[in-house]
């Protein structure tokens, strides 16, 4: 790993305008519960990090399940360059998420990162409305976060079934004003994050970000378009390899079938064939 | 010092790892991870006549110890590859090879002749064996006279090395692989992936659009390491071996079989280091077991 | 209730859920852990006319998510079974099924006469696709007229059901499927192992006695589903399914993919109960998915 | 699990002379370091042991390892039908051994026992030697224990490469007199099992028993048969199932090719083709 690492360091000096990549093993400092199917877990480079987007995953190699066989995508959470940590919000859906929840402290996973390109921050003095659903919460609190905007320009709607489900992002209120909907009306809106009241003027909005399942995401998107906003989703489709070799990640757009791990995950809903 | 170099009829390797055709692009996205000058060879993603789009998603299923694809060779076809994709990776310095595909003879043959006046172009690699698409060959793979047909029209047009790429899915490889050999290949390369499928038994439904694909990965390797075997001794060519190649050992298994040169696929998806985290294996495995050439470890099978 | 039972042309098994030949013995160690009326059926280990050795020492070496044998049909012969292991077994609460090899057609047919006089064997599987030795039959298996030619003979002196065991070593399995069929084999089972090999790099020498052996296990489940979906969809007698089957999961896409029944080979090795679990997995399934007969999962593939 | 452990309840009640099996989840009592390349694993399981023999073995599945597809065979060490524990002495040899020895106290093991024949026990007031080396000290030290003779007539020889390389086994001579060899002259007698004064008058034994690396085994052997003393001793040949159905493991006898793992491991080496 070290070596490899060296290499690009020498590789890489001076050349080129291609995104470096990194294949990195990192030590598990926390795996914590947020409720029964999601976990954040974090993680530490004994590198400086790579420089990391809002919107931007990592594939990670899943220890220890004889069933799994590729690595797993997750998007980037929360990145510390000072303690070069990152975070993933892990949602268990099948065997390779079970798995990598299972984690300890101490112990190391091989992740190649940053991968993907990230969402389109919007500029100073806009304001714009993230909604996040599922597994997607993570790169819409990410980009959050990241947009540099006053918190009543940055709203962000998480949805999902139950109060129980949502994870808690208290401290997200330092970067976002935070909305939630669920389906039992256990939490904010009762419905689906479409419900929620923001949608009746989207145009208020300058930019609209979503990630989630893809019926969640195709809802937002349809309003967006109604409403005449910029809207880029974050799409999970499955991925071999992460970084571009495979094609099998592929999405139908305007141009054609294009990786969602190299032209993504990040798309503007106009060029999709949605 | 060890010599890593091997000759395949023409085609001078610095070492015998390259990576495979589809599980590595044009290289270009290798070269975010590391110098692919550290490769003994780069296969280029399967190009076609024409630009094709490949399959619907999903392309893609995970199984025990490997992967079905159904990518179905997507790539904008031979013109926009010599037009753009050759001109950025012409200078990589490593021996670049191209994969050719088409689903008829005339269209191989085409293709070939593009090929053909590229000069940073290594060789060639006639892919006969990809089992996903029409325009993948697998019909030229399966029987003696179609893939004698295709190799001997294709060697006309081509004067450098080239290189076969076979089909496992057959009774017996070795009949296929003789009869290119007569047709003037300069090298066989196997294998290619093997014929599945996988079931959600959940929705009932195929995991890949299209039914079935190719089989790849560790699960693959002691079939494809019997068939380089069986090939090596049949042919008098040198064999390029590939299937399932995970780790140095792995590589010595396929030279200790007759493997000239080794090719590596799917664990690149794993981990885009492999290849040269090999071609570092295999140096110390020959200063552990004193092997100075690594040509004398070439079918070195103690049977 | 759901129903489990399922008919392969006159072979009833109370379940579809049978342990594969050379993988449960003659069924008696089995029951150190069991009882084996909780089975569908027994594939007894393969037997031949004569005693036969089997292959030296070492006969197994473990692969990615699989393994290698070259067990090289051990046994006592065909008049042993008789006398010594068939009374023995004759009155376990499921149905028997023989396994038969031979090195000739003469040799098939003499081992045939004496198990078709064996009442409590409700049926026979018809070996010609062992790669590891002559007398498996592998050479029978890989080409229609051979495959044809056997099966008719022994079709001849075996007037209860007869399955044919398929070798998934051939180009096109659906052709040998069909041949056999034409000859009046009353189902085909498929499949036997894939010719491999494995190599120890330390040493330079195969693993195995016999070079190459044949490959079970969780690796191939791919191409075996592919092959069951194949065959099904081309004869019209019941096809059974095998290759990798570890759970219930992976026998439900046996079904869907077109198999009246499964088999369990190589996932006894790793735990005996697991045909037992798989017959309880698969009954939980139908429950949750609203199937009352398992008939109705057969070829349920949504294509 | 408890559902097949109960199925046999029933089925093995009053029923054949056939040796019971079962697979059972065993959890990790201990697991201890006895020098670098030898663990001591402890295992307890919620239901009653089955009986053991001295020289019976299990087939333990290794967790966590993708590269290790089978089970691995282990003699059973220290039996504890009280606290319903067994012990397992991994020698790291390969990749299942290795991660075998890193599992934790509260992992679960599946553990398939009793699988095998046993050592034939001494009768009373007869005298035996027991050798075991490398892997093979294992079954040795059971049987030790479990001949019931007074320890002057229970007489151990351990053989390994260097005084580290040994496995503390000082409570063992409770049941039995221990010798050591180490190929470097650091513990013990200098030189192989062999070349322990014992070996020079082996008419004094009634019985000989050995344990461990193949050219180990018919040296031992060999020295018996001159002094005609009669010996057994335990093989480890490859196995794939471990209770008779697979074929795998057979070694050539007088009786023809027989399995090791029921037919064995313990064979009288009159009855081996060495
Ligand atoms: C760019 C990207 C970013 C992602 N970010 C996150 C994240 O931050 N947090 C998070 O929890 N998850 C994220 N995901 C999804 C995550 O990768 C999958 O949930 C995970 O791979 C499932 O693996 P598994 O082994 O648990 O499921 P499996 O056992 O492999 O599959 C279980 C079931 O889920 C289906 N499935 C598996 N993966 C997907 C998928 N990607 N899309 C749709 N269905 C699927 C399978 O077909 C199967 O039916 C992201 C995916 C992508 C592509
Ligand atoms: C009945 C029986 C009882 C045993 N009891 C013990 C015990 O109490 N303690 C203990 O430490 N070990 C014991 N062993 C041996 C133990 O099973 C092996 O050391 C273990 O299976 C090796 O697995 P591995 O994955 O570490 O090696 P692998 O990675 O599979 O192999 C590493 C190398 O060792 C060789 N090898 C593997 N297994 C064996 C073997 N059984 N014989 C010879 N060469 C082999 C392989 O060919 C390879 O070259 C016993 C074996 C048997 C059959
Ligand atoms: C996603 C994917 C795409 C592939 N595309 C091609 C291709 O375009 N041309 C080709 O000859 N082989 C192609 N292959 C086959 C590989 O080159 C290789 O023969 C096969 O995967 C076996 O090697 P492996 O097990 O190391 O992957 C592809 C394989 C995969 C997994
Ligand atoms: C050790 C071993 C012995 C086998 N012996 C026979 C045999 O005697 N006759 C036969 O038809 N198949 C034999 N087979 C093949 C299996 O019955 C089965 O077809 C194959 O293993 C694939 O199924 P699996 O992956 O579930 O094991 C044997 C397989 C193994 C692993
Ligand atoms: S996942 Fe391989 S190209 Fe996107
Ligand atoms: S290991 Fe299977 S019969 Fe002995």
């Amino acid at each position: 790993m070290l070596i490899a690492k060296m290499y690009m360091l020498v590789i890489f000096a001076g050349k080129s305008t291609r995104m470096k990549k990194v294949v990195d093993q990192f030590t598990v400092v926390s795996n914590i519960p947020y409720n029964s199917t999601n976990y954040c877990i974090t993680l530490k480079s004994s590198l400086p990090l790579e420089k990391i987007e809002a919107g931007q995953f990592t594939n990670v190699e899943i220890p220890g399940n004889k069933d799994v066989f590729l690595r797993r995508p997750f998007s980037l959470f929360e990145v510390d360059y000072k303690s070069n940590t990152v975070s993933i919000l892990v949602k268990i859906l099948g065997k390779g998420s079970k798995t990598l929840t299972e984690v300890q402290s101490g112990e190391e996973l091989s992740l190649i990162y940053p991968l993907g390109k990230g969402f389109t921050l919007p500029s100073k003095g806009e304001k714009i409305l993230a909604v996040g659903g599922g597994s997607g919460v993570a790169p819409v609190l990410h980009l959050a976060r990241n947009s540099h905007l006053p918190t009543e320009k940055v709203h962000v709607i998480l949805g999902a079934r139950s109060a129980s489900d949502h994870i808690p992002v208290d401290h997200y209120s330092e970067w976002a004003t935070c909305h939630y909907t669920t389906d039992d009306g256990s939490l904010g809106i009762h419905g689906v994050v479409t419900s929620h009241p923001l949608f009746k003027d989207l145009t208020q909005f300058d930019r609209i970000y979503a990630c989630g399942p893809l019926p969640m995401m195709k809802a937002v998107a349809a309003q967006a378009k109604l409403a005449d906003v910029s809207c880029e989703v974050s799409l999970e489709n499955l991925m071999a390899c992460g970084f571009g070799v495979c094609l099998c990640c592929i999405e139908p757009t305007n141009k054609g079938n294009l990786c969602v791990c190299t032209e993504g995950p990040v798309f503007n809903v106009n060029n999709l064939k949605w | 010092m060890v010599n890593l170099s091997v000759d395949i009829k023409g085609l001078a390797l610095k070492n015998p790892v390259m990576t495979a055709s589809g599980c590595s692009g044009f290289g270009e996205e290798l070269t975010d991870f590391y110098d692919v000058s550290e490769l003994g060879g780069i296969l280029l993603k399967g190009i076609t006549l024409r630009n094709r789009d490949g399959n619907p998603y999903p392309r893609m299923a995970e199984t025990a110890s490997g992967m079905l694809n159904a990518v179905g060779l997507q790539n904008k076809g031979v013109d926009y590859f010599i037009s753009h994709i050759y001109p950025r990776i012409k200078d990589y310095n490593t021996s670049l090879i191209v994969n050719v595909n088409g689903s008829t003879v005339e269209e191989y043959v085409e293709v070939t002749e593009k090929i053909a006046e590229l000069d940073k172009i290594a060789a060639m690699e006639l892919n006969i064996s990809c089992p996903n698409v029409k325009e993948g060959g697998m019909a030229f793979g399966v029987s003696c006279p179609s893939a004698e047909y295709v190799t001997r029209e294709v060697r006309k047009v081509y004067p450098r090395p080239l290189i076969v790429k076979l089909s496992p899915n057959v009774t017996d490889v070795t009949e296929i692989a003789k009869a290119v050999e007569g047709q003037g290949a300069d090298s066989v390369s196997l294998v290619n992936t093997f014929l599945g499928m996988a079931i959600d038994a959940v929705t009932r439904k195929p995991l890949l659009s299209t039914i079935t694909g190719g089989l790849s990965g560790p699960a693959i390797k002691p079939i494809a390491l019997r068939m380089v075997w069986q090939v090596s001794r049949a042919v008098k060519i040198p064999v390029i071996g590939l299937g399932g190649i995970m780790n140095a050992t792995d590589a010595i298994e396929f030279f200790l079989a007759g493997a000239s040169a080794i090719q590596v696929g799917t664990a690149i998806f794993k981990d885009p280091n492999i290849p040269v985290q090999i071609v570092q294996g295999i140096r110390e495995y020959m200063y552990r077991h004193n092997v100075k050439d690594i040509n004398n470890l070439i079918g070195g099978l103690q049977v």
